[in-house]
């Protein structure tokens, strides 16, 4: 028996894995059967209603899949993963620092703001090209500019810390 | 028609889907396209080399580079696609603009010429009226077309705009136009051979469209009745004439809500759109396209084609809906497309394939057919929802929002219908599957390794590995 | 058309194709198809269970049992196909035959009835003259059709006639027929409405057949002339209409050197080469299917119909050419499709689909449109060169075989095209790929484990195995 | 470097392989580039030209792949391999027997013949059924049948050996 932690980011739901066709998910128990087609997509079988489900990318915790042509991510972990992780982020957590990384390889074209600037949610802080195009790397919350890592026409990898955004607290 | 392909690649591209797809490729360079992909000199040679008799450009590129046209008719191939002489005419917007304009061909009102400086733009944007749009004067494809609601914003995206042009086209011409609210982007394909025939293959609404990049496409038009399709295809003949132009290229317009049409630019190349036209005309482009460099008459007359049902092309993008469609890099670690009756793909990535960040974005094209507007919808959105793409990011949740929206729907949309109206993409409202089985499926792809891999005899493993020897 | 589909399935299917792209799948019992898609009472409350409202047969199993259509009927549920009356009269083919002769259809000479004894086969063959055919009565498709050329091998060939026909069909009843040398099998497709609309959908060509088992389809077929086709196209309605027949079926001839045609038999269900039909006419015969078991009109007027090109279909089976046609099982490990304009596959398989032993072999059928048939010769014979399917032996190179024949290509061809031409498969002959390469492939193969691969970030492995949690 | 003896049922033929990118296959030396595209698919590069493979199926000493719709097997081994080979196997090269196994699951439906029967190639000698169908199961070789292994309505799985044939020595 396994007991996991799904979160979508909005809210919390536990799913007890019971066994290899049963499980357990709000109160109600499920049987389930699973298939491997190939090392990437699956087929769910609940009942006689099949769902059909590629994995698509995957992180420490959290994991991302593909079905009916949506994209979706969600954490998964057991209790104990998730006590650490709270103990360990408290500080973090109080701070509320978003860390803004380059999605792509690419080049950093121009430099909007500077460190200790006043952003919006939203808001343009670096224009980055890549696959030909510019594309606008904006603030994921209002906040002041804590860190500007990139420097005009430098060259960046995939994940580069780019900048951080401490959220303002009222 | 026994022609053995050859195709070029460049360090990126030396395991690509058209590298691989061809019984002969040459390397032509570095991974940048401007080592390799815009280099012409080595291009003509790699195609001397390799024993080829024309060159294909296909739709990026040096498609519309009258330079590269040129130094192919020099070198004694044959370039697939108009003389350097008609693009050249055409190439520039401002040329092409005024050659419109003195043959008849209603074009919307802009500034004849590229714009030196921030002042003179001013002015010009000033007698025009906001707002305003900046073009690359090479351009196409939405890359260096910028906004300008107002003067205050004018300076920054007039610098940004020529940076965007510079880049994409090694040129950075741009010039102002004004914009047509609420209009809808129509285009008309046109073909001629060296004999003198000119035909169209009437049009294709292309009015879906995000940051200026068209995603969706159809045609026949909802919007253009016959009186409409009558004048609009008149219209792109006389351009296609006014310019001499030989083989396949495409007329843009602008519709406004009164129906009244504006030449845009024309596209002396095969447009990404193609199949929807092939798919309701019978016509296969490309092969028209060689016959007619190769010399031939054009296939048919005008007066063979009619428009047979309805087809629908989406644009599959690497990019995250979810992340302000940053596009997205890495392996594809599974394809699947969908298959059917009336259904086609036009795909350049396979299972493994790399996407890099050099190249566009753009993935693969699935286009459909049906007997009316509606089937054909029915029929993308559920292909749509049973391809698999994983590994990267793409734009497929999008193309099913465009599917299942009203407006879509009812074919009442201009080419602000995205912006307007995609303002936030929900998860929850997108799926049909209920909540709690995405929790499951999160679950037990967890869990999903302790799991005996379809039965005893399914498990896939790199058999190649078993052959290893030392 | 907003339908949800629900399939069922048996033990061995439970992850099959067809199972996992439905939505809803119900098990109905063992792998054995008597112990599942057989089972009409266990089918029918799969689909009451499921809250179906109607049955679509597909075109195995019991499509055509006139037994499971009338428990249809009964219970309520809409069968998605002709009446069990109708089938009843087509279903045996002697009544059909006589049927046949009645409304002047002309028929293949043959005992109007099942054969008892080999005393009485003998006796029919000698009045007939050898050679003659054994023929299930209840059958189709090849099955429990066996040749017959001299009266000294008959009892033999009785005797496995009948256990095939009872294996397949569940009924041992065979009949004769004269043996037509050297003919072309032509069908025709009808279609039917509840309000008394009849149309027919022109010819396919189906004369390639190894086992009396089609292979290649065609349409139109190059043989049949406008004269002859009205009067084939004729002679199918006024088959269908003399047994009342309602939805789609097929009317199959046997057309000699001098185009005299003579009924065959009646198939009455979806056919499997239903797809080049699509092709020519744009109509989605499926779709068309429902809508008439909805009690809608056709969509369409005959008048309406013109053949739209020219459409190819190959059937791709798990058999393998080099040893006597075996079928090959196995799980595919690459299920790599075809693309482009023209180009249509329908499939039961994908990477990691395990091919079983206990059903029919057809694995994928791949079809081409072009306009005209040297274009789509020329299209389906690169589609099949780039078909990947591998973990399973199939007749892909049997099928790029007779596309190369010259006796296919020239049209000029007959039942027997591939028994008399297909002598032996050589490897050497068939491939444009020089010997060396192949010794170097094979030599790498063995070695490629050595080397990196699809460069630093391209490893293809498990994902799932890192999710594993303990 | 590694030496391959390539055997494609007809003659033998030698590939050195000298490298990761060079070979040498009859006195010539071959620059080459291979790519995985995917666990079952490769892309051989020798000049310009591009060949491209799917691996099919793999046995001990061989290797079956798919190209341009044609499959093929050839047997690859080291000179030690085929050395060790030809002593183990002398034996039974001289008495020249062919083992007949059942090339899929199903049910032997009819003997046609005896243990001691003398067949002609491709004879048949027993009919399996499979896949719903009849399939002869002919004899590889004349000569006798030296064993017959089957019985009538017995289940064989793949593999299963059905008979043996011993060629008859002029």
């Amino acid at each position: 028996m396994t007991e996991l932690i799904i979160n979508d980011g909005k809210s919390e739901e536990i799913v007890l894995i019971l066994s290899d066709d049963e499980l357990l998910l709000g109160g109600q128990k499920l049987k389930y059967e699973i298939y491997q087609v190939n090392p990437y997509f699956k087929l769910l079988r609940i009942g006689s209603k099949n769902y059909r489900f590629a994995l698509c990318d995957r992180e420490e915790k959290s994991v991302g899949y593909l079905t009916e042509g949506h994209y979706f991510r969600y954490s998964v972990q057991t209790r104990l993963e998730k006590a650490i992780d709270e103990i360990t982020s408290h500080q973090k957590e109080s701070q509320k620092i978003f860390d803004v990384k380059s999605p792509m390889p690419g080049l950093v074209l121009k430099i909007k703001k500077r460190s200790g600037d006043i952003v919006q949610a939203n808001e343009s802080v670096l224009i980055l090209e890549a696959m030909k195009m510019e594309n606008d790397i904006k603030s994921p919350s209002s906040g002041i500019i804590k860190e500007l890592l990139a420097d005009e026409k430098q060259s960046v990898e995939k994940g580069t810390l780019l900048f951080r955004i401490e959220q303002l607290t009222n | 028609m026994g022609i053995i392909p050859v195709s070029v690649f460049s360090d990126a591209d030396k395991n690509a889907y058209h590298t691989i797809w061809t019984d002969e490729s040459v390397h032509i360079g570095g991974s940048k396209s401007s080592e390799s992909y815009l280099r012409m000199e080595k291009i003509i040679s790699a195609a001397k080399e390799a024993g080829a008799e024309a060159i294909h450009p296909g739709y990026g590129f040096l498609s519309e580079n009258a330079d590269f046209i040129q130094m192919v008719e020099e070198s004694g191939l044959v370039f697939i696609g108009p003389s350097s002489k008609s693009v050249r005419m055409m190439g520039s917007k401002t040329a092409a603009r005024e050659l419109m304009s003195k043959s008849g061909v209603p074009i919307v009102p802009g500034t004849k010429k590229g714009i030196e400086s921030v002042e003179e733009a001013k002015n010009e944007a000033l007698k025009i009226g906001y707002p305003i749009l900046f073009k690359a004067s090479a351009g196409g494809g939405g890359k260096g077309l910028k906004r300008v609601n107002n003067e205050d914003e004018l300076a920054d995206i007039l610098e940004s705009a020529k940076r965007e042009a510079k880049n994409a086209f090694g040129d950075d011409t741009v010039y102002i136009e004004k914009l047509i609210e609420e209009p809808r982007h129509i285009e008309v394909q046109v073909i001629s051979d060296k004999h003198g025939n000119y035909a169209h293959l009437f049009e294709r609404e292309c009015s879906v469209q995000r940051r200026h990049q068209k995603i969706v496409e159809e045609s026949p038009s909802t919007f253009i009745d016959q009186k409409t399709r009558a004048n609009l295809t008149s219209a792109a003949v006389s351009a296609a004439k006014a310019c001499g132009y030989v083989n396949a290229g495409t007329i843009e317009f602008l519709v406004d809500k009164n129906k009244n049409f504006y030449f845009l630019e024309m596209n002396t190349r095969l447009q990404v759109e193609h199949p929807v036209t092939e798919w309701i005309t019978g016509i296969d482009l490309v092969k028209e396209q060689i016959r007619i460099a190769a010399g031939e008459k054009l296939s048919f007359a005008q007066d063979e084609l009619k428009i047979n049902g309805h087809a629908i092309e989406c644009r599959i993008y690497a990019e995250d809906p979810a992340n302000n469609f940053l596009p997205s890099t890495g392996v594809i670690n599974y394809h699947k497309m969908p298959q059917g009756p009336g259904i086609r793909v036009d795909e350049g990535i396979d299972t493994g394939s790399n996407v890099s960040v050099y190249y566009d974005p753009m993935l693969s094209k699935l286009s459909c057919w049906s007997r009316n507007r509606e089937g054909s919808i029915a029929k993308i959105r559920t292909a749509l929802q049973n391809y698999i793409i994983s590994g990267v990011r793409t734009n497929i949740s999008l193309l099913i929002w465009v599917l299942n929206h009203s407006a879509f729907n009812s074919g009442m949309y201009d080419i602000n219908f995205i912006e307007k109206e995609y303002l936030k993409y929900s998860l929850t409202e997108e799926t049909s599957q209920p909540g709690e089985i995405h929790k499951i499926i999160a679950a037990l792809s967890r869990e999903a390794a302790k799991l005996p891999i379809n039965g005893k005899n399914g498990k896939i493993q790199n058999e190649w590995e078993l052959l290893k020897y030392d």
